[in-house]
């Protein structure tokens, strides 16, 4: 690895290079620290990590806008945290306190913020497609210039409604972003067992749709691969299907023995590590030093016990409420 | 130290048996490392240590099942001091269990609709007397509307049995509290005499200055001396509920006895804040009403001590069963002529006889007899009451 | 006033006071308290009544001398 | 004073009266559905309203009832308005999830933030021999999930209106309209518009026994009731209208004045709606009651195609009549 040297394109600053550093180190050190809090039963339900795909995250919301809207799946921290949802309300929303971006209601499957335009992570696979097609129908029809972005993994378009919302889309001529996160694995069953065709992006054009594939462990080619589709939606108006491909390091949720991979596999994978593999990239064009990893690491830290503190300080619902958010007052 | 404990991996996971560690004491471990393998029923997992140090020692035993959260080793943390974060669980509160199970019986009760049910109880109606016109034979509002409507046109000579009705009711009543009482409080009796010289002759004088209507009777004077008494011993104006519990309202309850048998006993209320001559009025409005059964049941329910008062016709003494749950009754027997020595002389005095019956959990002899040595006293400054 | 009209009064006060007594039973030397069960209570309304029916307002001192219907009437007869 | 004029008008044609206003008052409305443009609606509801309104207020969609209903949903996420038509309630089961998972749960998903104010308009019942696939009665079934508040257009009045109203909430309004009512004629005022979606309906005032019902029941009640009038009898009709949340105050009321209850609806008795409703009669008004709940539903079988079967599975006029005779001529 060290030996390749990668030329980066010069459009690259430091800048950049420590914001987009920053943000995937964030959803790392969360995602360990809410495995940790899990075994200590201060997480409960479902939990999914996004360790290892943090390319994905990064490079696409850092070409979104405010305006654009996002629907995301339950593996969505990681999204949540690169839309700049704050940490703490996303931690008190895992604690199920009535501070988090949820009111506690919805969990780590469920995270909601209004302001941001992140409309959930939907924890039926592929049951957000539909909405994502609705919502870019209604910015066509109100005129609006934003587009409507939706994160689902491979195992969703095996799903009816991954074919119906493609074909709408295209149909209706809609400025959704269709962004699928290959990690080859449907929770237990690996891409070759669920579909007959494992170049996904070739499946866009039945429908009429453009479509891509990038390689989702380097949050560069993401980003270029996310602003080349923004701008084709941006210009025709038509949605676009970009797929990409990549990995992720922890089991599909908590309670997982991984039957199904090999562990050598996972180390393959690992040494593609989005973040050393970055990291390494900007030390060799000394765009950053050591040290400035050293201050991104005790920053993120910092961030990470601070969200720990405002959930741990959190408060429960009275029961009392329990019928709230049902039907509007 | 740290304590490294078995990990949950899910709400459904409860153990897991420890099937290898990855190291071994003395060793370093830094955060993210894998220092075992776990069995649980989704398969083997490696375990992760959230902490820095070195293992200090391996308490749990490949092979051995253990619940999740127990210990299974300690780490000494690297330098600095790690406080050790008490593991605060979330209390699983149980979910309320809402579903009644339904039980279907077949019942060979009397069938009445529910109105039917409630019209015959507002208007008395007995309804093992009707027969159920409605479906299945059950009673409904039409058969009682008729069964109303024949009461009212007999009503001439229901009415006289109305009183026999209620009287055999107050039986009833009185029965089972008799028979509460003595099956569960421990009656003791306590007896003294007080010379009424003084009280009389002062009613005497009091009498003759009103008219008549205004009279008082000696009676008065034993409730308010008693109410009084009951101040200084306030343990006897109580009752007994699992436990003693002292009553600050005295509420006295006369009996008042019926020519045809029975007791009713309606309660003078707060009898200590009243005057002699309220405590007659309120004698001459209760006692009328008790002896025609027209008195409220919360007029005869509040007493929290009674006085037994056998109409001073008969027996010089009288015995008490206290009504639960009062802790005390006292028995005034008739004014009756004695000799009574004193200071060695010898002389007809006018007599009471008082006996207190007391609950032996609540109270006990030492606080009886003062409180009659009160009552004795009270009565010979009758001008103070 | 002749005693007959003395004694119904007299009865008629008993009635009031006691309704279930039957005047019958007492005889005119009886003790009125005893064979009716009149307490204290009772008796001061009687003595109330003969005070609206006669006017005379019997003193304490004089229980004694009523006790009998036969006194009782003599001394209504006597005080008038 | 209220115009005294009444209009003589097909429930079709209220159905499309009150979509046209709808569609007239307000630009963010659309409408988008299975065959609602060019073909004008599959029950001609919608006719004529593609070459009124355009292509982009009347959205033909293709046989996608996930797709588009969820897009519905979506649109109606983003400031638009959209009355969602699924063509009948029998294709509904295929949207299911959207509606259950997405539209009545993601208020409450996010914590109060996120509403969805969408109307979904399905035509629903027996009638026609359409056989088992296509004479579903699901009111039941989705007036079960909190979230949803779920009408039933059982007269001309409501289809004339209740679309309007359900167009101003901002929650999920799913409307039950009535194939067997289409081509009926009836009266209605001609100033009718908007009617409220929060009560029952007192449809006719009487003292002897309270029929509720909801749909087809409410004309088949009205005509039993007439008949039972000329024998003396004087029930009181409750038409419910809305099935989540129910209107307890106007049915406990009625049996507080009539004791005996009897309650008509097609769907299939287990599980049902009159289900519902005996419950909350026992719960609130037991003490009113001088006789069981007696009920008329649907027959516990897939709907016959024979015409003589498919009659026989619903309760009819004439089975209303003879119920509500038993039950008083048994008082």
């Amino acid at each position: 690895m060290e030996k390749e040297e990668i030329k980066l394109n010069p459009a690259i600053t430091r800048e950049l290079g420590l914001k987009l550093l920053y943000q995937m180190i964030l959803i790392r050190r969360f995602e360990e620290k809410s495995a940790e809090l899990y075994t200590k039963e201060k997480i409960r339900g479902f939990l999914h990590l996004y360790i290892g795909e943090e390319a994905v995250a990064v490079g696409t919301m850092h070409s979104l806008t405010d305006e654009d809207n996002i629907l995301s799946t339950y593996r969505e921290h990681g999204h949540a945290l690169a839309r700049g949802l704050d940490p703490g309300s996303i931690m008190a929303e895992m604690y199920g306190k009535q501070e988090g971006c949820s009111m506690g209601r919805g969990g780590s499957m469920h995270l909601f913020d209004a302001s941001k335009r992140f409309f959930g992570g939907n924890a039926i696979v592929g049951g957000h497609l539909p909405m994502a097609v609705g919502m870019a129908l209604a910015s066509k029809k109100q005129g609006l210039n934003n587009i409507t972005s939706c994160f689902f993994g491979e195992g969703a378009i095996a799903e009816g409604e991954f074919h119906e919302s493609m074909n709408l889309a295209a149909l209706w001529g809609v400025p959704v972003l269709f962004l699928c996160e290959n990690n080859l694995y449907g929770m237990g069953t690996a891409l070759r067992f669920s579909h007959s065709v494992q170049d996904l992006e070739k499946k866009g054009a039945a429908y009429g749709v453009e479509s891509a594939k990038t390689n989702g462990m380097d949050v560069l080619e993401v980003k270029n691969a996310v602003e080349k589709a923004i701008a084709y939606i941006k210009s025709t108006g038509k949605p676009y299907f970009l797929v990409c491909n990549t990995y992720r390091f922890r089991a599909h949720s908590m309670f997982d023995a991984q039957l199904y991979r090999e562990k050598t596999e996972v180390d393959e994978w690992k040494k593609r590590d989005p973040i050393l593999t970055f990291s390494n990239q900007l030390l060799q064009n000394e765009l950053i030093s050591r040290d400035d990893i050293d201050t991104i690491e005790n920053k993120v830290s910092a961030e990470i016990q601070k969200a720990v503190d405002f959930a741990e300080a959190g408060t429960f619902e009275p029961v009392e409420d329990l019928k709230k958010f049902v039907y509007s007052p | 130290m740290i304590e490294f404990t078995m990990p949950s991996l899910g709400a459904d996971m409860e153990d897991g048996t420890l099937v290898e560690w990855r190291v071994k004491s003395g060793d370093f471990v830094k955060r993210g490392d894998i220092i075992a393998d776990v069995d649980t029923q989704k398969g083997l997992i490696e375990i992760e240590v959230f902490d820095e140090g070195t293992i200090n020692e391996l308490i749990v035993k490949e092979g051995e099942k253990v619940p999740v959260g127990t210990v299974m080793a300690i780490i000494i943390p690297v330098g600095e001091k790690v406080s050790a974060k008490k593991k605060s669980r979330i209390k699983k509160e149980p979910i309320k269990e809402m579903v009644k199970e339904g039980s279907i019986k077949v019942d060979d009760r009397l069938k009445v609709s529910p109105l039917a049910k409630k019209i015959a109880e507002e208007k008395g109606i007995d309804l093992s007397a009707i027969k159920g016109s409605g479906p299945e034979g059950s009673i409904i509002k039409k058969d009682i509307d008729l069964a109303a409507a024949k009461k009212a046109e007999s009503h001439v000579e229901v009415t006289g049995g109305k009183k026999e009705i209620a009287a055999k009711g107050l039986r009833t009543a009185i029965a089972s509290a008799m028979s509460k009482s003595n099956r569960e409080i421990p009656h003791f009796y306590l007896e003294t005499r007080i010379d009424m010289t003084k009280a009389l002759n002062w009613l005497r004088e009091w009498n003759k200055e009103r008219e008549l209507k205004d009279r008082l009777l000696a009676v008065v004077l034993l409730i308010k001396a008693t109410a009084k008494a009951i101040k200084e011993v306030p343990s006897v104006n109580a009752f007994w509920e699992n436990g003693l519990q002292l009553k600050n309202a005295i509420n006295i309850g006369f009996a008042v006895s019926l020519r045809k048998g029975g007791v009713v006993i309606p309660a003078i209320p707060e009898a200590d804040k009243k005057s002699l001559n309220q405590l007659m009025d309120l004698l001459n409005d209760l006692i009328p009403r008790a002896r025609a059964l027209q008195l409220r049941s919360s007029e005869l329910s509040e007493s929290t001590i009674t006085i037994s008062n056998i109409g001073e016709g008969s027996t010089d003494k009288v015995f008490g069963v206290i009504y639960p749950p009062q802790v005390a009754i006292l028995g005034f027997g008739n004014i009756v002529e004695e000799a009574w020595a004193e200071d060695g002389k010898l002389s007809a005095r006018p007599v009471v006889h008082v006996t207190l019956a007391a609950d032996h959990r609540a109270i006990d002899g030492y606080l009886g007899s003062r409180f009659l040595m009160a009552l004795k006293r009270n009565l010979q400054k009758p001008e103070a009451l | 006033m002749k005693d007959e009209e003395i004694k119904a009064t007299i009865l008629k006060l008993l009635q009031e006071i006691a309704p279930d007594i039957d005047p019958e039973e007492l005889g005119m030397d009886d003790n009125i308290r005893e064979v009716f069960g009149i307490d204290s209570f009772d008796f001061l309304q009687l003595i109330i009544g003969i005070d609206k029916e006669f006017g005379i307002t019997t003193p304490e001192a004089d229980y004694g001398k009523i006790t009998t219907l036969r006194s009782l009437i003599a001394y209504v007869k006597a005080t008038k | 004073m209220t115009d005294k004029t009444t209009l003589k008008i097909t429930y079709r044609e209220a159905l499309k009266q009150g979509m046209h206003e709808a569609l007239i008052t307000n630009d963010k409305v659309f409408l988008m559905g299975e065959d609602v443009g060019r073909y004008g609606g599959a029950f001609a509801v919608s006719k004529g309203f593609l070459e009124e309104f355009g292509e982009d207020r009347i959205m033909d969609v293709p046989l996608s009832e996930s797709g588009f209903v969820g897009a519905g949903i979506g649109a109606a996420l983003a400031g638009m308005r959209p009355i969602v038509e699924v063509m009948t309630v029998n294709f509904s089961l295929l949207a299911l999830d959207q509606i259950i998972n997405n539209a009545a749960t993601l208020l409450h998903m996010s914590g109060g933030q996120i509403n969805v104010p969408v109307v979904i308009r399905m035509n629903s019942g027996i009638g026609n021999q359409l056989a088992a696939q296509h004479s579903h009665s699901w009111e039941p079934f989705y007036a079960h999930i909190p979230g949803l508040k779920i009408v039933s257009a059982g007269t001309h009045e409501d289809a004339r209106g209740m679309l309007l109203t359900a167009l101003e909430s901002p929650d999920p309004v799913v409307i039950f309209e009535y194939t067997s009512l289409l081509n009926m004629e009836s009266e209605i005022p001609s100033s009718s518009g908007a009617v409220d979606i929060d009560k029952a309906k007192i449809r006719r005032e009487g003292k002897d026994l309270s029929i509720i019902t909801y749909g087809p029941g409410v004309y088949k009640a009205l005509a039993a009731a007439e008949i039972l009038a000329s024998s003396g009898i004087d029930v009181e009709i409750i038409d419910l209208r809305v099935l989540n949340p129910i209107d307890n105050e106007t049915i406990i009321n009625s049996v507080a004045k009539t004791h005996k209850v009897l309650i008509v609806e097609e769907a299939w008795r287990s599980v049902s709606i009159s289900s519902e409703i005996i419950s909350r009669i026992m719960e609130n008004a037991f003490f009113s009651l001088d006789a069981p709940v007696e009920r008329l539903c649907g027959i516990e079988v897939p709907i016959p195609y024979p015409k003589h079967l498919e009659d026989a599975s619903i309760p009819q006029k004439q089975d209303i009549v003879d119920s509500a005779l038993k039950m008083i001529q048994n008082d």
